[in-house]
């Protein structure tokens, strides 16, 4: 059922390319292609988190700060040298982790709903890391991201693929081969029978939370790699793009089914599409309509909900 | 019902808070009471968000969520902006506009089985999109009269239109569509087994949910005089946030519009809060959030405290 | 009205005085499964019909196809004469007087049951608005009407029993006084004081000229009440009969024969105590002790709502108890989650098994190695191979599925089959103590002798289980110890097996009889 | 209802109080808007004229209007404004001019003309990038133009300066335009994807993110064309070759110190020192060849940083030193002084 799913956003994808290079000759060669996987490798760290929690029927609305606090974190602890980098690397993660855990906790625990906890969380996020780097990304520092994460862009095949394949891996082992993930579909389908069959839904769904901060926050360190340095709002982007990207992955909203490869094959078709209307030189307005249209249509070739009958 | 009461209550009761604290930090600050001016201000400036926040619960109550009325609010102030002051008959074109918008939403969530929050994702561009395209700078303007009657600043005509809003509500609540609203956020496949046509009902819900943002954006004009096709983006996530607020469930079936009512002049009342207390800004989105928290757990506080009281 | 035969009731009546509901080639299949095939069914004004079939037989789908919820792929649907297959909208249905209650109750879980009631019929006052204050009287009388006294109009729905569920649902359903009436499976839940309390009404509907068609697993409700038996078996009609003996409905529902309902109680306790309660307190539990044994079938029976429900859940730390102490093997311990239990050797298979059992788009696997997933953990992953070969064991020990693959999504199998998955999960854990609660409920009759024999097996192996039913009839003849509760107590032990359930009935009301 | 307006009521005699009331602080730029703000404020003779106080509304407008309201009940003499849209905060400001206080709005400027306004001219900053570019290439090759935040009303007057100028040169062709929303990581996704699809780059017309641009002309080793940019410190590392390569290129910017000058005119306007007019500056340019570290390009500053924090040269609006722009602190022992030019 979900397997087919995938199969769907893997067509899509192809579809979308390969429209864009009937109308535009080279958008699918290979050059443009690994541009675009690069780019849409940031969407598909963050969605990787996303996903993990729309698959309990979750939603993370603090991905956006939580993104970006990581990031400037990463740049202020490691102030650019390589000899720092693995300890900023573990800071950043942390502070991912850390504010994941939060929510988390509040969605498991409190029973705060998650749109409201992790929206929430975004603002103290926002809050946090404007109040305490004075609105400077690097505190007075021209420093970039150490040299070995910078080399991450570089090459003909750029080690950021490597990661995101590694993502992947990550992902699909997790939620396929392991106990852990065998518990994440069954509390996203039913979490009353869950509970009953010994499955500790609250650990699960911290769990889930904690594991899309850190994802978060490794977008947040790809995209002061590939930039090398951060800047404020750097998440902004990341947010309805995310939930776009898993669900055009053929990912169920309504939790406990979709697989990860399909939010691979989403992330790329979004880039890819708007890769194309930006080619095709379309006026921004034209751009955000066509690009609501396009989801739309995915959204009823493969994203409908079973009839009611 | 009375379990919905008690969970209503809760917006009210953080409105009263909100409000006492307001009253607070405004006398320990400036030394006087508030003004007229500044509840007229309060008031004008709500009003769009009550708007929005009225549709968005509607939605809310059907198990929905509609994350297009931004883009339906940037459209209808566009539209608004760049035509009213032709003639006032425009404003009848712009509530259409609106509850065609909401329809479209309405049309794809329950006839074409698309998930809300999917279908105004996609559709929140689309609208944004069409907002740029009828106003790509801003500008524009509104007939004074029509200032005077809907936002007067010198005299509370906005109470009025608060006034229909929840006479509005009340009305409808008290209809059988308004019963049947609540059915279908309880549990839809139910609803529909009992007799309910619950796609015809939610199609209503979303293109009520465009009126509402329609009549945001005429007063988001006529507060504000003028429009920008950006206008409508803050009212998504500020309209959840009233919603949530204001007690209604967000699986739906549970909570009053007038909770989001609530619920909005309580996060207009808490920037006040800030602003009075002398928060550094840089903190403040900060304290934001820990107060959408904060009263969201009250809530299910409360609502645990009453499930206690009643099964002990 | 005494012909009988087996030929399709719409060739057989056609021509015949109007018919209130007719169905005829009607199709309907749910991802891979053909639910319904060619099937056909009648039934007339002013009688009471049987609708009977094995667990999966497509009587559900079939009064679905009926009342209009799901469309049918092929065939007609006519009502009063009135071809009415292309609208699929329940609500049309109802204006042409078809009033269903369904098997997976219809309540509005966070409306009162005023509101659940008059949903589509709310009193009016001016200005034709909702007189919201008129809604708990209208009520009030509603139920006064149908002598129901023990059910607040003002209560949510999600608060009250299943038992009053299932009432208030058929009050609604009732209240309308429809021309055709269907209720699927709505004894299911009932005691039996409830089920005389329906069959009056239903009788009453019936001289009043309705159509009342009804489904149950239980003969001899059928056989009390209904003037004419449809069998269904594998979404086929297979005959239509006034009168039908229970072999025989039993060979024609199963295509096999079959006797004797409750398996002989073979096996005799052992003398060690298993699990050990002292004064139990706990939602509507006010102190309850017992002592279940190993090898021992003990039934909790008792009027529906005494407290049974919480007994098993609080047994199995899926609710925290106030009061009390709990003692495994002679040991005391503390079970506060559903993991600790599980770790204890205890096990619930509960009742409602869509919403606590099952996982229904997952596979039948993945289904049945839930509750044990730990067990074949090598450093976070899942042993696959030793999964396979202990799920494929426990699935041909019940013979789930009909020996296909264990891919299957358990939302293809059939009520009974997803019942043994269920079981099946429990069974992986080699629990030694058995909370069985209500597992018998919706499952036929072919499937429930299955689970009495599995039960007996079980308690053979020298587990312990006890045993809740919402037939009384069944901890009567299975179990060896009966504790009746009573207001959260236990007001009666009876030694087993009783084989009257009146004595339980009666045990149940002693010095209360309005209870 | 209180008889006497607030405004009224709030005057006293010693200092005059001025508000801040920034629309957003989500980016390097208002951060240093407010920073310079506040520097200013601690300096005299600010400090001893000036009750300083800022406010920021998270980008929403009815978050804005509520505090400018409140600012008016508090009785201000003066708000400096940042709007969080052009058009949104025409009636409060009214609101607050028919109270008699004066009201400055500077880059998001603010319509109601009750209101006085400090600016650039948007639709200059367009053409004079523009101009360079096609100077630069004479009037012959292929340029892409990196829009910023569409539906704004300076990205609508950038937009239109540079397609005038680039219309009016026939051997130009523009061959991409896209939006970078005014962000440099943006900018950098938008144009790495871009890049494979386009011929050969001759110039580039940036409106914002112009080192995220530069980054992905970079990474995707094509040879650099001419830049027209902001003045992201990035931008103008490149410039100074202090970034390889080095980088021909114009860097004209939105100078955060336009809060400054604001400061300047409100008090100026209070004090009766200034009559009642909106003014005009002129945006600092700096091109590769006049790069000077520490005063129009920082090396110990971030790439996102704005380097045209202080202006410089003779004629000078007004100097401030890194502090004030990094940390909202002093410039040691100064006092400040903003040339407002010649009314
Ligand atoms: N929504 C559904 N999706 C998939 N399969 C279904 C669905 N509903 C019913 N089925 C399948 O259709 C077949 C007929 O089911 P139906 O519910 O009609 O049986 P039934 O006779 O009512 O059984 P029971 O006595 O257990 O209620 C079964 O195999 C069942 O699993
Ligand atoms: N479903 C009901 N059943 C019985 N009594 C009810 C029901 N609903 C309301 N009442 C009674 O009617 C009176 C009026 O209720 P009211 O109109 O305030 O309903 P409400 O639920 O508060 O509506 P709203 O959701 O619009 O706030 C209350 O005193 C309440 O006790
Ligand atoms: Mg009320
Ligand atoms: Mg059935």
């Amino acid at each position: 059922m979900s397997t087919r799913r995938v199969l769907y956003a893997l067509g899509g994808t192809v579809a979308v390319l390969l429209v864009g290079a009937i109308l535009h000759p080279g958008f699918a060669s290979w050059s443009s292609l690994r541009v675009m996987l690069v780019v849409a490798s940031f969407t598909g760290f963050v969605a990787a988190g996303q996903m993990l929690v729309v698959l309990v029927g979750g939603i993370d609305l603090s991905i956006p700060w939580v993104l970006n606090g990581a990031a400037i974190v990463l740049t202020t602890s490691s102030l650019g040298q390589t000899s720092r980098a693995p300890l900023a690397i573990v800071l950043a993660l942390g502070v991912g982790a850390l504010v994941g855990l939060g929510n988390g906790l509040g969605v498991a625990w409190l029973g705060v709903p998650a749109v409201v906890m992790t929206l929430g969380m975004n603002g103290v996020m926002q809050g946090l890391t404007l109040g305490l780097s004075k609105g400077l990304t690097c505190a007075s520092c021209g420093s970039y991201a150490p040299e070995p994460l910078r080399g991450l862009f570089d090459g003909a095949l750029p080690a950021q693929l490597f990661l995101w394949a590694g993502v992947g891996l990550f992902m699909t082992v997790l939620l396929t081969l392991t106990t852990f993930g065998r518990r994440v579909y069954a509390v996203g389908v039913n979490p009353r029978a869950a509970f009953l069959s010994g499955v500790g839904v609250r650990g699960v769904t911290v769990a889930l939370y904690t594991l899309s901060g850190v994802f978060a926050a490794l977008a947040g360190i790809a995209l002061v790699a590939y930039g090398g340095q951060p800047s404020l709002g750097l998440g902004d982007p990341y947010l309805f793009e995310s939930i776009a990207a898993v669900v055009v992955g053929g990912v169920s909203i309504l939790g406990g089914r979709g697989h990860y490869l399909g939010v691979i094959a989403g992330s790329l078709t979004l880039v890819a599409v708007t890769t194309f209307l930006q080619a095709q030189r379309v006026p921004e307005y034209g751009r955000l309509m066509i690009y609501g249209l396009v989801i739309l249509a995915i959204l009823f070739a493969y994203g409908r909900e079973k009839a009611h009958d | 019902m009375r379990e919905a009461l008690r969970r209503v209550s809760i917006g009210y009761l953080v409105l009263a808070a909100t409000a006492v604290a307001y009253l607070v930090v405004y006398t320990s600050r400036l030394g006087r009471f508030p003004t007229s001016f500044d509840y007229l201000s309060i008031l004008n400036t709500t009003l769009p968000l009550v708007f929005v926040a009225i549709g968005q619960s509607l939605v809310v109550l059907t198990g929905g969520i509609d994350l297009s009325v931004g883009g339906m609010v940037s459209v209808c102030v566009a539209v608004t902006a760049t035509t009213v002051s032709s003639s006032v008959f425009w404003l009848v074109v712009v509530l259409a506009l609106g509850t065609a918008c909401g329809a479209l939403n309405g049309l794809i969530v329950a006839y074409g089985r698309i998930a809300p929050i999917l279908t105004t994702l996609a559709t929140l561009s689309i609208f944004t999109g069409l907002a740029l395209r009828v106003m790509p700078v801003p500008g524009g303007s509104i007939p004074q009269e029509v200032r005077l009657v809907l936002t007067n600043p010198a005299t509370p005509t906005g109470l009025i239109w608060l006034g229909l809003a929840v006479v509005g509500w009340l009305v409808l609540r008290r209809t059988r569509f308004g019963m049947r609203v609540y059915a279908i956020g309880s549990d839809e496949a139910s609803a529909r087994a009992v007799g309910v046509p619950a796609a015809a009902v939610k199609l209503k819900v979303y293109a009520l949910s465009g009126l509402c943002s329609a009549l945001a954006a005429v007063f988001y004009v006529s507060t504000t005089t003028s429009g920008d096709a950006n206008a409508g983006n803050p009212f998504i996530l500020t309209s959840i946030a009233s919603v949530v607020v204001g007690g209604v469930a967000f699986a739906g079936g549970r909570g009053s519009a007038l909770g989001a009512v609530a619920g909005a002049v309580a996060l207009t009342l808490v920037i006040d809060i800030l602003f009075f207390s002398g928060i550094d800004p840089l903190y403040q989105s900060l304290f934001q959030g820990l107060f959408l928290v904060v009263a969201v757990l009250l809530g299910t506080v409360a609502a645990l405290a009453a499930r206690r009281r009643r099964q002990a | 009205m005494t012909e009988t035969s087996s030929m399709a009731p719409a060739q057989q009546e056609s021509g015949s005085q109007t018919l209130a509901v007719r169905a005829s080639g009607v199709d309907r299949a749910f991802g891979g499964v053909q639910a319904l095939r060619d099937a056909s069914f009648a039934a007339r004004p002013g009688e009471i019909h049987a609708l009977a079939g094995e667990n999966g037989a497509g009587k559900s789908t079939l009064i679905k196809v009926l009342c209009g919820l799901i469309k049918a792929d092929r065939g007609t649907v006519e009502i009063f004469g009135t071809e009415v297959s292309r609208v699929v909208e329940p609500a049309a249905r109802r204006r042409m007087g078809v009033a269903t209650a369904f098997q997976e109750l219809s309540l509005l879980p966070d409306l009162t049951v005023a509101e659940n009631l008059l949903l589509e019929n709310p009193p009016r006052g001016r200005l034709g608005l909702v007189k919201r204050r008129g809604l708990g009287p209208a009520a009030e009388e509603i139920l006064g009407r149908y002598g129901v006294d023990d059910i607040d109009p003002r209560a949510t729905a999600a608060d009250l029993s299943v038992a009053q569920r299932q009432v208030v649902e058929l009050v609604r359903v009732l209240a309308g006084e429809p021309r055709v009436v269907i209720l699927d499976e709505p004894t299911a839940a009932l005691a039996d004081r409830q089920v005389e309390w329906l069959a009056g009404h239903m009788r009453q509907l019936r001289d009043a000229g309705s159509c009342v068609i009804f489904t149950s697993h239980r003969w001899r409700e059928i056989e009390a009440l209904a003037d004419r038996v449809t069998v269904f078996r594998n979404g086929t009609h297979v005959a239509t009969r006034d009168t039908l003996s229970e072999a025989e409905a039993v060979t024609l529902m199963s295509g096999r024969s079959f006797a004797g309902a409750y398996p002989e109680l073979t096996t005799v306790p052992q003398r060690e105590s298993a699990l050990r309660v002292k004064g139990l307190h706990s939602g509507r539990l006010h102190g309850v002790d017992l002592d279940l044994r190993r090898g021992e079938i003990l039934g909790v029976g008792g009027l529906a709502g005494q407290g049974q429900r919480d007994l098993f859940l609080t047994l199995f730390g899926a609710q925290k108890a106030r009061q009390g102490t709990i003692t495994l093997d002679g040991k005391a311990v503390a079970i506060r989650s559903t993991k600790d239990a599980i770790r204890a050797g205890i096990a619930y298979v509960p009742e409602d098994r869509k919403a606590e059992g099952l996982f229904l788009p997952l596979s039948i696997r993945d289904n049945i190695a839930a509750a044990t997933l730990s067990r074949r953990n090598t450093a976070g992953f899942v042993r696959r191979g030793a999964e396979r070969t202990a799920v494929g064991s426990i699935v041909d020990q019940l013979s789930i599925g009909k020996g296909r693959s264990t891919n299957r999504a358990v939302d293809t199998l059939s009520g009974g089959n997803q019942q043994k998955v269920v079981m099946a999960r429990w069974l992986l854990t080699d629990a030694r103590i058995l909370l069985l609660f209500d597992v018998t409920r919706g499952v036929d009759a072919a499937t429930k002798h299955d689970i009495y024999e599995l039960v007996g097996k079980l308690a053979a192996q020298g587990r312990a289980i006890l045993y809740y039913s919402s037939e009384t009839e069944e901890i009567a003849h299975l179990c060896h110890r009966v504790l009746v509760l009573r207001e959260g107590r236990v007001a009666a032990e009876l030694a087993g097996p009783v084989g009257d359930a009146e004595r339980i009935v009666a045990a149940s009301i002693k010095e209360n009889h309005d209870a | 209802g209180d008889a006497a307006t607030p405004a009224a009521s709030g005057k006293k005699a010693g200092k005059i109080k001025i508000a801040l009331s920034n629309s957003f602080i989500g980016n390097q730029w208002r951060v240093e808007m407010e920073n310079v703000y506040k520097a200013a404020c601690a300096m005299p003779p600010y400090v001893d004229q000036v009750e300083c106080s800022v406010f920021n509304a998270g980008n929403d407008v009815s978050t804005q209007s509520r505090q400018i309201s409140n600012l008016i009940s508090q009785g201000v003499d003066a708000i400096v404004i940042n709007a969080a849209s052009t058009s949104g905060l025409n009636g409060v400001v009214q609101q607050a001019c028919d109270r008699g206080i004066v009201v400055v709005s500077f880059d998001n400027i603010v319509d109601n003309k009750c209101g006085l306004t400090v600016n650039t001219d948007q639709i200059k900053f367009g053409q004079q990038l523009a101009q360079f570019i096609v100077d630069e290439l004479n009037g012959q090759g292929n340029v892409i133009m990196v829009t910023g935040v569409a539906g704004t009303g300076a990205d609508n007057d950038r937009n239109k300066g540079a397609k005038d100028v680039f219309a009016a040169n026939p051997g130009i062709k523009v061959v991409s335009t896209y939006t970078g929303m005014w962000d440099s990581a943006t900018a950098q996704r938008a144009t790495s994807a871009q890049l494979p699809n386009l011929p050969e780059i001759h110039g580039v017309w940036v409106s914002g993110g112009t080192d995220g641009v530069i980054k992905a002309f970079v990474a995707a080793k094509r040879p650099m064309p001419v830049v027209g940019g902001e003045a992201e410190n990035g931008f103008r590392k490149f410039m100074a070759g202090l970034l390889t390569p080095k980088v021909n290129g114009m860097s004209i910017g939105q100078p955060p110190f336009l809060s400054v000058i604001s400061l300047e005119l409100a008090r100026a306007v209070v004090k009766g020192e200034h009559p009642k007019e909106s003014i005009t500056i002129p945006f600092p340019v700096a091109t590769s060849d006049n790069m000077v570290p520490g005063e129009t390009v920082f090396p110990d500053l971030p790439d996102s940083f704005f380097a045209d924090f202080t202006d410089s040269g003779p004629n000078a609006t007004v100097i401030l030193c890194q502090e004030a722009a990094t940390d909202g602190t002093p410039c040691p022992g100064k006092t400040l002084d903003v040339n407002l030019g010649t009314p």
